[in-house]
């Protein structure tokens, strides 16, 4: 379906470097008959960066199972070099090169972050593991390729989100020699640390590496691209050189219609409107100290600073899944006895980061993901379950967020990434909560389901809720907060209001020794 | 196709007898050649059931047997209590049914019953200990059998009755073993190691002898009887172990059951009463155990089950 | 589409075809094997097993395993005869059994869900010391153990237990109704979604506001009282209560449960199909008896539909999926 | 610091407690239960444990289970002893190539575990639990039940003595310590681990699952052999029983040392000492003439004693790690500024 306001690919011939590293021809995938690839054509090239965009489940990270020979594609053919690959399976994939960074990380919790790096080849030649020795080449990988310092020494399970993405990656440029997918790298990524991996990304490509980069923050084009690729409903629809398209062109090849942008409703909450949360003096026995701060309703306040700051943990102690002490206040009533059952009744509702662990049933069903929060609504007095009702509200819920799915009855884990956190979202949001923490809440989504979330915020800002958003993406957390509260060191350092809104002052009070 | 002797070869002409049968440990795969031997004598076919230690499938085995119209039934019960149900089932089917080795709850409900006598052959260990003991003090360690056995329980019973009232005989330590050989040698080691002056073993089954035999060796102890240092070992079966540890002489007392005799019997009164005869011999029949020590065991070893060939 | 759903029919319960087949070859290999008689002894030695891998099922789905059915059913057993031979009264007799059970099941439940202990070990050391107990128990009451400690069940609850109505074992409807009921607890209440949620991803459930340890509190309580009714119908099907009754039971339950195509990692599984397991295993050993075959030999005949069977259910799931 | 929060397990520590505990316990009822006569009695009795206990470590860490050891060890010294002509509970002697027999049967079956478990595409549990049960059968079948004598050349590793030490503990520690230094030390080992930690990440970073499946389930029978050659070495004879439920003693010494039945996490030194609890418990109890009754019941609370310690340590050191961690981050923002 290639219509609506397709373009004709005007390819920048891959010709410049040679013939391409690695050409995938006519690859065709589907999963229990649902055609998720369909003959999909795709060059790399040597000392390129290639943007792979697309929408959820567009068949992006497919793909790169494909290409890293997780997945055996249906049809078509893998030429590496030159030469079509007959048996093409991760091994092959490694001895010639090439490495993944997946969108799911592909970790360890239970190892050091030095083994998790260094796993394959550990022994490096000698029979055994010298972990002191391991310890310091990896320190030493971070130093140079991220400018990162870290103690590799440290389980991974110890790690925030962010800094284990970090790990990913370096696990990743460590094996590649020849080619490096990279889906989705920056989701968790702080400004800096997104600016580091870029500056690696390029010293790579200078190096003569090719890359494939999977994302769905449209800066990310002028600031690593080379040429942008664009899929939609498993074909390339779109294969252009870095500046041949605007921003609305590329938007409109992903979504397959125009996306009108999302502006924020102009009469921003008075400064009347009722305080909704009221947090004072909150603080727990790990991380969090001396944390102040008043959500007014139909207020959209974010939250910026680096990973580690606390601020999933702040959001996790408002809603009682950690321990803390100190007053949170709930439209004026004390909110101290805290559990997620307890907020849902008060109307404070948590969509928090961690989808995979802390959010997803992945081998139970979409319908039975998106009720988990509500058992309380699709059952009776009894405790029996309300089957029909449930169906309905879930078919309600699957068309309102415009989540991608085969059916309801569907495995949740074999949704895209994307359509996932839309799901999960569904789940919240649709509890018509008074209060409503977002913790990276667009978070590997694409732009098209950006825009709906940005909108859902307005609107459920306008109908008078208060929001706390945690973002790492500044220009999206500018363009959806009234008021930005940084914190860094499990308490919150700087207050600014829109008129403040600026990315360095934000960095600066987020990672400054001194705040 | 019916592996092991159990299958039925029922000729059409011969009688078949169904033996529900317990869990095949070496006694029990004793017995069951006995019954064969019997079998031949009298020119029947068994049909064996293997309750594999769980008294439902016996129940259900029985009515199995029933139904594929064997004309008699031996069982084995595992459980005294539960298996006079079956009984009773079978009492009023008509179907003539006897119980050997171990007594249902009410003996009176089979026509006929033949069994060791457990409890005798706890009360002559006992006794074999006290003479050895004469008067001194005289350390003991007990293998207990298997609380879910009646004859490990009854085999217990009988010996501290008989040591009741001879206090110089000092149970020192007594081992749940299952009839399992492992737990009895740790048993034996660390009874051992904290009496070094510990003067006999109780064995409820011979198939423990070796077990005894090697933590005894460990420590030097395994001397013959009447040689200086010689720890004494009373066991009970009269199994190939416990026939050549007699001859050994390193056992002091084995206490054989008559499984010749009490095959025998139970086979030829259950024929009996399929052919509608009476019984010849009176029910209940405790055969009294053959004890042999290395000075008898010359003359009776053609009693001793355990020491013809094969066992 | 009839194929297809037969075929989930099948990825659902694997034992289903396996059963069929059993049934098959051997009432044509061995006459008068699919007599009413031995079916209804299939179905009677089935329904203790059933009822107590219901129980570890459930224990299964919230990933989790209970070592201490076995015991708990002999337990229950012996408390349903002791109770029974004091009062004379059946309805206490059979009460207190399920209340033995439930206790028991609370106990691990408590300290598995509450005080986060590892299941492996509390079901553990709940087998060593309920045994233990039965023991006891049974020998205090029998006059250390002349009867190898085996209790006898009121004459009234024995004849329901070993009687037949309209061809049925009396106990069997018992155990369809166990079977019926837990089914529909899974499919069609909270309490059965939220097993499976919390067996598919704890801190998911949690961070959706599900009260994990209070469900897991429940589910082996829950399992335990299964476990005090499979007791009853173990003292009525022997018409004792046995302190060894459970013996053989554990391994039995493990195999009923996973063969019927439980997982242990929680997430999946059912009462039918549990049901089905349990029918296999009783039918197959049933069946081989009656051919002769030595107990080492079915074993080995077991060990191959456990390895085998679950295939059956693999390959048509898949053919029927591309069908 | 850091590497005590994950290096000097917790669980160790607390069965070490317990261990202590019980000790002096049994101390005080029974005097000169830590008698060097007892104490190598004890070592001597957990050797067989440890050893099995050792390869189900592998198992477990890697997120599996086998429950065919106990069968597969009775099949290995049943086959071993047909061939060397044994049929006869009191009669017949061993040679010496029994002990090649055992060795190669338990690899074998190990091994076959692992390919089933592959070409089956069914979890470890069903797979074991099926060889466990035909293992059984056809060890019963060759012996239809009976006991067999293990006399001869079978009894030498089971019993002999070197330098005073009873050789099956010098065994024991042997194996413990190799396959310790497997599993931190070398990458097989931290591959196991790893799978154990996710095996989705194992299988997307391309180690070689199926291959490695194989070679631990092959050491786990390995194991489990030794195992029951010492045993039925020591013992000198072979019931029917032999074996049975030897993979629950096995599998509660692993899981009482702290490795979580989930995988990824424990220690082969902890299921070694597990194993020496267990005796202890035994022992003890033998040496006090305890009620037959009341065995079960001890050891039963023992153990739970024994994972209420780990919990509470884990507790702790958890608290000590985040402290530690934040410090890790700290160090891990300082970053220099491009
Ligand atoms: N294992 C699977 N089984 C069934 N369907 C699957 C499986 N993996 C992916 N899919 C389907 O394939 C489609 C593409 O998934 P994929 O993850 O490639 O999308 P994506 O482009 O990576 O999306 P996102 O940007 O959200 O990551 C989705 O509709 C998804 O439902
Ligand atoms: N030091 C830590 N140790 C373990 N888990 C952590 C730690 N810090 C955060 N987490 C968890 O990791 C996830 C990501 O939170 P993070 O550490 O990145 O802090 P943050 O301020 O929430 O930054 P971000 O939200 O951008 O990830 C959250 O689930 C949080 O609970
Ligand atoms: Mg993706
Ligand atoms: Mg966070």
């Amino acid at each position: 379906m290639t219509d609506n306001g397709s373009v004709t690919t005007t390819s920048a011939s891959p010709g410049e470097s040679g013939t391409p590293l690695m050409r995938l021809s006519g690859i065709s995938k589907s999963f229990d008959g649902t055609t998720v690839l369909k003959s999909m054509d795709l060059d790399v090239v040597r000392g390129e960066i290639l943007i792979l965009l697309g929408e959820n489940g567009a068949g992006k990270s497919t793909l790169k199972n494909i290409m890293c020979g997780l997945l055996a594609p249906d049809g078509g053919s893998i030429e590496f070099q030159g030469t079509v690959q007959t048996e093409w399976n991760p091994r092959k994939a490694k001895e010639l090169g090439l490495a993944a960074i997946h969108q799911e990380l592909s970790l360890f919790p239970n190892l050091s972050v030095a083994e998790n790096v260094n796993m394959i080849g550990l022994g490096n030649g000698r029979g055994y593991v010298e972990t002191k020795d391991l310890e310091r080449r990896t320190n030493a990988m971070f130093q140079d390729l991220l400018e990162i310092g870290i103690d590799s020494s440290i389980l991974v399970a110890e790690l925030p989100l962010a800094t284990r993405q970090l790990v990913e990656i370096v696990k990743a440029i460590r094996t590649a020699s020849s080619v490096l997918v990279l889906d989705e790298p920056t989701t968790s990524l702080s400004i800096q640390e997104r600016r580091q991996l870029f500056t690696a990304m390029r010293r790579l490509r200078d190096n003569g590496y090719a890359l494939v980069h999977v994302t769905h923050f449209l800066e990310e084009i002028e600031a690593v691209g080379d040429r942008v690729a664009i899929m939609r409903d498993g074909e390339l629809v779109a294969l252009n050189t870095k500046n041949e398209l605007t921003v609305p062109q590329i938007e409109q090849l992903m979504v397959g219609r125009e996306l009108a942008a999302v502006s924020r409703p102009e009469t921003p909450p008075h400064d009347g409107a009722p305080v909704v949360l009221d947090v004072s003096d909150l603080g727990d026995a790990a991380l969090l100290h001396d944390i102040n701060l008043s959500v007014r309703s139909g207020e959209v306040v974010g939250i910026a600073g680096l990973s580690g700051a606390g601020r999933s943990e702040l959001m996790q102690a408002l809603v009682g899944l950690r321990a803390a002490h100190g007053d949170v206040k709930l439209e004026g009533r004390r909110f101290n006895r805290r559990s997620v059952v307890a907020g849902v009744q008060r109307g404070i509702v948590l969509v928090s980061e961690d989808r995979r662990t802390e959010q997803a049933f992945l081998e139970r069903t979409v319908l039975e993901n998106l009720t988990a929060s509500m058992l309380g609504r699709v059952s009776n007095k009894l405790g029996l379950m309300r089957l029909g009702k449930e169906r309905q509200l879930v078919g309600e819920l699957i068309k309102k967020f415009g989540v991608r799915t085969d059916s309801a009855n569907a495995e949740f884990g074999s949704m895209s990434g994307g359509n996932q956190q839309k799901a999960i979202l569904a789940r919240w949001l649709s509890l018509s909560p008074k209060v409503c923490l977002l913790d990276e809440p667009t978070k590997g989504i694409d732009v098209g389901a950006k825009a709906e979330v940005q909108r859902t915020i307005f609107e459920l800002a306008s109908t008078g809720v208060g929001l706390l958003v945690v973002s790492s993406d500044l220009p999206e957390l500018f363009h959806v907060s009234d008021r930005i509260l940084v914190m860094k060191g499990g308490t919150i350092t700087a207050e600014l209001h829109r008129s403040e809104f600026d990315a360095t002052t934000i960095l600066r009070a987020a990672s400054s020794e001194k705040a | 196709s019916g592996s092991g002797s159990g299958a039925s070869t029922s000729g059409a002409d011969k009688t078949t007898i169904g033996i529900s049968f317990e869990n095949g440990v070496g006694f029990r795969e004793g017995q069951k050649r006995f019954y064969q031997i019997a079998a031949k004598k009298l020119n029947v076919s068994l049909e064996f059931q293997v309750a594999q230690n769980d008294a439902q499938r016996q129940s259900s085995q029985i009515k199995t047997m029933v139904s594929q119209g064997d004309q008699g039934i031996i069982i084995l019960p595992l459980d005294p209590v539960a298996i006079e149900a079956d009984i009773k089932t079978l009492n009023t089917a008509k179907v003539p049914v006897t119980t050997v080795d171990v007594a249902p709850k009410d003996v009176n409900s089979v026509k006929f019953h033949v069994g060791s006598d457990p409890l005798a052959d706890g009360k002559a260990a006992a006794a074999e200990f006290v003479k050895l003991a004469d008067g001194k003090p005289f350390k003991i360690v007990e293998m207990q059998g298997a609380l879910n056995s009646n004859t490990g329980v009854a085999r217990s019973k009988g010996l501290h009755d008989g040591l009741t009232g001879h206090d110089n005989v000092q149970i020192v330590s007594i081992v749940p073993t299952d009839w399992k050989p492992e737990p009895a040698l740790t048993g034996i080691q660390n009874a051992l190691q904290t009496h070094s002056d510990l003067a006999g073993i109780y064995l409820p089954t011979d198939g423990q002898i070796p077990a005894a035999y090697s933590a005894l060796s460990a420590v030097n102890k395994k001397v013959k009887v009447g040689e200086p240092g010689h720890v004494a070992i009373v066991s009970i079966d009269g199994d190939p172990n416990g026939c050549q540890g007699v001859k050994d002489a390193y056992v002091d007392l084995d206490l054989a059951t008559d499984v010749p005799n009490m095959t025998l019997h139970s086979l030829q009164q259950t024929v009996n009463l399929v052919q509608g005869k009476p019984v010849s011999i009176k029910s209940p029949e405790y055969l009294p155990s053959i004890a042999v020590t290395p000075s008898t065991i010359a003359a009776n070893e053609s009693k001793v089950w355990g020491c013809s060939q094969g066992g | 589409m009839i194929r297809s759903s037969l075929g989930s029919l099948v990825r659902k319960a694997p034992m289903v075809p396996v059963l069929i087949i059993i049934l098959v070859v051997f009432s044509i290999i061995s006459r008068g094997f699919l007599s009413v008689f031995s079916i209804q002894s299939i179905l009677l030695d089935a329904s203790v097993l059933t009822v107590a891998a219901l129980g570890g099922m459930l224990v299964f789905l919230v990933s989790g395993i209970d070592l201490s059915v076995g015991a708990t059913v002999a337990g229950a057993s012996v408390t349903a005869a002791i109770v029974g031979q004091l009062t004379h009264n059946p309805g206490l007799s059979l009460g207190s059994a399920l209340l033995i059970g439930g206790v028991i099941g609370a106990i691990n439940g408590a300290l598995i869900g509450f005080a986060k202990f590892v299941p492996f070990i509390v079901t553990l050391a709940m087998l060593l010391v309920v045994t233990a107990l039965a023991y006891l128990a049974a020998a205090a009451y029998s006059g250390q153990g002349a009867t190898a400690g085996s209790v006898p069940m009121l004459d009234s609850i024995l004849a329901f237990g070993q009687g037949v109505t309209f061809g049925l074992p009396n106990l069997f409807p018992t155990v369809i109704v166990a079977v019926i009921v837990i089914a529909l607890v899974l499919y069609f209440t909270r309490f059965g979604r939220q097993i499976r949620l919390v067996g598919q991803n704890e801190d998911a459930a949690r961070f959706n506001g599900l009260n994990v340890p209070l469900i897991k509190f429940f589910v082996y309580t829950l399992a335990g009282v299964l476990s005090g009714i499979a007791g009853c119908l173990l003292g009525m099907r022997l018409g004792a209560g046995n302190p060894a009754g459970g013996d053989s039971l554990l391994l039995q339950v493990i195999t009923a449960v996973i063969i019927g195509g439980t997982t242990l990692l929680g997430g999946h599984g059912g009462a039918i199909r549990t049901l089905f397991g349990a029918l296999v295993i009783v039918a197959l050993t049933q069946g081989l008896s009656t051919i002769g075959f030595q107990f080492w030999d079915q074993n080995i005949v077991l060990g191959f539909v456990i390895l085998l069977g679950t295939q059956i259910g693999r390959l048509w799931g898949t053919s029927s999926r591309t069908a | 610091m850091q590497r005590f929060s994950s290096r000097l397990s917790p669980q160790i520590v607390s069965v070490l407690g317990v261990i202590v505990i019980v000790i002096v316990i049994f101390s005080i009822l029974s005097p000169g239960f830590l008698a060097l006569g007892n104490v190598s009695n004890l070592l001597l009795q957990a050797s067989s444990t440890a050893i099995a206990a050792s390869g189900m470590t592998l198992v477990i860490m890697a997120g599996w289970i086998d429950l065919s050891i106990g069968s597969l060890m009775s099949l290995a010294v049943t086959i071993a002893l047909a061939a060397a002509g044994v049929t006869s509970a009191a009669y017949g002697s061993s040679s010496i190539w029994t002990y090649f027999i055992v060795i190669g049967v338990s690899i074998a079956g190990g091994a076959l575990n692992g390919v089933l478990i592959w070409a089956l595409k069914v979890q470890p549990l069903l797979v074991t639990l099926g060889t466990m049960t035909i293992f059984s059968g056809i060890a019963l079948h060759i012996t239809s039940a009976g006991n067999r004598s293990a006399s001869g050349p079978i009894q030498y590793l089971g019993r002999a003595v070197v330098f005073g030490i009873p050789l099956p503990v010098i065994v024991a520690v042997v194996v413990v310590v190799v396959i310790a230094f497997l599993l931190r030390r070398t990458p097989f080992g931290r591959y196991v681990t790893a799978i154990g930690g996710s095996e989705r990440s194992a299988r997307e970073t391309g180690l070689p699952i199926n291959r490695l499946r194989i070679v631990v389930f092959a050491i786990s029978g390995l194991c489990a052999g030794i195992a029951g050659i010492i045993t039925v070495g020591q013992v000198g004879t072979m019931q029917s029983t032999f074996g049975v439920g030897f993979e629950f003693t096995v599998i509660t010494a692993v899981v009482v040392g702290g490795t979580s039945l989930t995988g990824g996490k424990g220690s082969v030194i902890g299921s070694a000492l597990g194993a020496i609890l267990l005796t202890l418990i035994d022992n003890g109890l033998n040496r006090v003439n305890a009620s037959v009754y009341i065995y079960d019941v001890i050891t039963g609370l023992v153990l739970l004693v024994a994972v209420l310690t780990d919990s509470v340590v884990m507790g702790r050191i958890r608290r000590m790690n985040v402290r530690i961690r934040q410090a890790g981050l700290e160090r891990s923002q300082k970053t220099p500024s491009t």
